[in-house]
């Protein structure tokens, strides 16, 4: 009987993967949400492309973090099994879709840092970390290109566009610098060589967000205040609807295989 | 009348008819709806499917199961691209479609109510898209029949996926085996209709018949599929839905009549889910009309810095 | 462990019950999304109104249904632990909310029949349905009053609501037909007088429905195929969306007092 | 000036003002501010609980629940007809809200993230405005003071559900009670801002306390709270997330060290919801507006009906 909670043993490492791969799971889920929605049919294929390709890393890291935890969880049961309290994942990934610009803004956000992210992570001295990080860092610079070339297309298209597209900007900015943080459970792993200091990234990340808006002719925020929360289960009211329906299968079917 | 015969002459030896050699009118016109048609139905079989992508049961099966959406829009896509080498273009034809005055597989006007109808979906209804689509792969226009291989492929693939969804349901608890036989019962009957009316009631038929657009009739397609599917069932302990079916003298399985009254009104626009479907387009295509012209105004501009800078 | 789904016994009695508590439980839920979200205060507090009075007479029904079972079943277990193929409602009733007309004609479909349906089924032998019907006719007469009023507010405004209300009784009215139609299982009771036969209420239903109507300068639908399928659990893909929010938390405590 | 003495008289023979009778405009601009802060509150109120109503676990719990917000609804729309005794609009108070010029409590800017805090909301969010609140009851301005009567009433009822929720929870099962926990300790520092700064700091009190539209001090009706619950957190076996809590020799229950800066944040528009509170506020606004214009046409049109019929 498997619907209620799992507890997981979060060490160090099992929880930093867990983050990044709710970070991935939550990402995906949101993206795969545009699925037959899309602006046009092209973007139903890239949308699903990045969706999958995110979905991808998601079980690759909650297979390691089962792993590494040594108990009888599964990628299955760290997706579906854990309530909104014990998600990771950053609050950026879980802002719900919103108009096009939104999802691309907050595309681009993302895979901005996870690109840098991920190409540093080729390093690690976790050798599963590093070798997950190798095929994510080729996806994540493909969704990295992908969103720039949408967000310079919308901010310097039409009136219109450009106000959403300057809108979500001003809307998600403050969920950005939660990809920077790092607390004490982090700062061990830094130490270790297993992970790299996310710090080290804000400049670059910067430089490239900043070329980005400039050529979309987008005004990046000055509010400098960020939220945090989401990497201790402190998440925004939008994630519990979207774990209910998540999970509603594995919920409703204890112990079912599928 | 001299081009009429040398085409009708090519087309009876096997030839492909290519983009820029003469056709008839009324074979363009035959092709132009049928492959438009197709391609609405790749996109709004998105829809019944893409209801589960977000609940799928497992991380698994909903990686399969928003690659196999995802091959679909692909197949829409060709399907778009080969109806224009015939001069269509691929947005007066949505158009027509979102309008509501062009047609898609009734079969999509069905609503996918639990995740047993996302293996059924796999097995019967890309079965008898296979089914169907296989002779096309002979069709005499060349980018229908090779737009047609490639799917076929993908197709075969999600069908073989849809079979082991099903294979799982009936291997697992008894609430999941009776969820596939609770899809089964539901999606027989439209899955057969999906071969269209019985041969004597076809209005397409010969015409296509005699240019090698279809090769096979309604009831023969269909009789092939019923035979092919019965044993599937069978090995997954799932009862037909369908009290007179029996196995003739020459092995073939033979259904019980088919409630073409149910098809007449899917196809009237009175399916469970027509309306549902139509709107799920057409939202996406209004809400997405402001990215399009996004997408076009910057386009433009940036030809035409491009020029400017040429020009200097 | 109870996050599994139930059976029930549907016995003719159960059933019928259940496809009322059903009607009431899910027209109710529909109401409640607005709570917060309406065009206006007094709105806020009007659909909360009709969705405390739905939600209060599922739960009479459920009550009831629960103790002609039998079983061990009680109101939450039949509204928490079915799954959508066990859900006996109308499918008018799970119609997306759509915008403020769709909501508005709705209700004014559903409660032009529930208060004629319940005002006759106070007449009926079963003493607890009888009693139920009485409290019942009376909220709904009044939600009928309050659709009424603003379908005809809606047909008779301005232009755009003219159309909003005219798109609204062209997409609903197919869903109409299905409460007005008996099956076998019910055919039983209305021999016994337990239940009424709701085709004798069709005359008045479309006089009620064709005056507002006229009244809102709004055009009846000549289209009269209807929709069926809700009775036997065959319904539109958007009730199983709205059950995995409406049962997540039971589904996901299995055997929690809340 | 005399008038202004004649006024203070009234006020501190602890008379009621109406609304037709003279008032400084400064008491009138504090208390229109202050009684649409609070209709805004009511309003904004309804979405974190409102996020529960579709999720909640029993149908008790939720037509409950379902009511209580209803109830809050109704609260503001007293209100705003309080502020309209004082000559300023529902409307235009609104319109302020809506662009982020006018506040709600700072409360309202925290998410509701399990069943739990809809207990803890009516537990301590409603325990610490009723706090508030009763004092207002005995306000100098009538109107405010006699809705400040109804809302009370209505209140300690949620007030008293709250805390039947958290004790069904923390005598429920072992994650039941940790959830109940749980929504304690995120609830608890926010919930003692709700007072507003420490008297030090605070800015309007001294005008509102001479006015009697404020007669405690937000530390005192802090203190006073904290006393009141503390005890209530002991019978539930909840533990207080605050391990600088003491009692002293006076039986007062001492506590640690606000984080001011945290509510400094939320009030500048940096809680974790504010966003998200404004936008669903804005969209149901910008959504109902042509509702509300419909029903503006209507009822204009009928009226000339009824001139044009009277003229008959």
């Amino acid at each position: 009987m498997t619907a209620p909670s799992i507890t997981v043993s979060e060490t160090p490492l099992v929880l930093y993967t867990l983050r990044r791969a709710d970070d991935a799971l939550i990402l995906g889920h949101r993206l795969s949400e545009w699925c037959g929605h899309a602006p046009m049919l092209e973007e139903d294929m890239a949308l699903s492309n990045m969706a999958l390709d995110l979905i991808g890393q998601a079980r690759e890291l909650y297979g390691y973090a089962a792993k590494v935890e040594g108990r009888d969880n599964d990628e299955d049961k760290l997706a579906y099994l854990r309530d909104v309290r014990q998600y990771r994942n950053l609050l950026l990934v879980e802002r719900p879709n919103g108009d096009f610009a939104q999802t691309m803004v907050r595309q681009l956000f993302y895979a901005a840092f996870a690109d840098l992210y991920w190409r540093g992570m080729m390093g690690s001295t976790d050798a599963t970390l590093a070798a997950i990080a190798a095929k994510s860092e080729k996806e994540c610079a493909y969704h990295l290109r992908h969103a720039s070339e949408w967000v310079i297309r919308l901010g310097d298209g039409t009136d219109e566009s450009h106000a959403r597209a300057q809108a979500a900007v001003d809307d998600l900015w403050a969920y950005t610098g939660e990809m920077f943080s790092v607390d004490d459970s982090e700062r061990g792993l830094i130490d270790a060589g297993v992970a790299i200091d996310p710090t080290m990234l804000l400049p670059e990340w910067l430089s490239i967000v900043s070329h980005v808006a400039r050529e979309a002719t987008l005004v990046m925020p000055e509010n400098d205040w960020m939220q945090q929360g989401g990497r201790d289960g402190r998440h925004s009211e939008h994630l519990g609807h979207l774990l209910s329906e998540l999970q509603y299968m594995q919920r409703s079917f204890p112990g079912a295989t599928w | 009348a001299l081009r009429a015969q040398r085409f009708q002459a090519r087309i009876d030896a096997e030839e492909r008819i290519e983009p820029n050699d003469w056709m008839p009118a009324a074979y363009r016109k035959t092709l132009v709806r049928q492959i438009s048609q197709h391609a609405h139905s790749e996109i709004v079989g998105m829809l019944p499917e893409g209801n589960w992508i977000t609940r799928a049961p497992s991380l698994r099966r909903k990686a399969a199961l928003l690659a196999k959406v995802q091959d679909e829009c692909g197949h829409g896509l060709y399907l778009y691209a080969a109806a224009e080498t015939l001069g269509a273009s691929r947005e007066e034809l949505v158009d027509a479609m979102l309008a509501g005055k062009a047609k898609y597989s009734s079969i999509f006007n069905y609503p996918t109510l639990t995740w047993a109808d996302i293996g059924v979906i796999g097995w019967l209804v890309d079965g008898a898209a296979i089914m169907n689509q296989i002779p096309l792969c002979r069709c005499s226009y060349g980018p229908y029949a090779r737009a047609m291989i490639r799917v076929c492929k993908e197709e075969s693939f999600h069908q073989r996926q849809g079979y082991e969804i099903m294979l799982t349901l009936c291997r697992g608890t008894v609430v999941q085996k009776a969820m596939a036989q609770d899809a089964l019962n539901r999606w027989w009957w439209p899955v057969l209709m999906m071969f269209g009316p019985p041969d004597q009631a076809s209005q397409h038929s010969d015409t296509s018949t005699k240019w090698k657009i279809k090769r096979f009739s309604n009831d023969e397609l269909r009789q092939k599929f019923i035979d092919a599917t019965v044993p599937q069932a069978q090995y997954l302990g799932l009862t037909m839905p369908d009290p007179e079916m029996t196995q003739d003298a020459q092995g073939h399985w033979r259904h019980g009549p088919i409630d073409w009254n149910e098809f007449k009104q899917v196809l009237a626009g009175n399916g469970p889910c027509n309306r549902d479907r139509l709107s799920a387009r057409r939202k996406a295509h209004a809400d997405g009309a402001w990215v399009r012209e996004a997408a076009a105004a910057y386009a433009e501009k940036r030809a035409r810095r491009q020029m400017a800078q040429a020009a200097e």
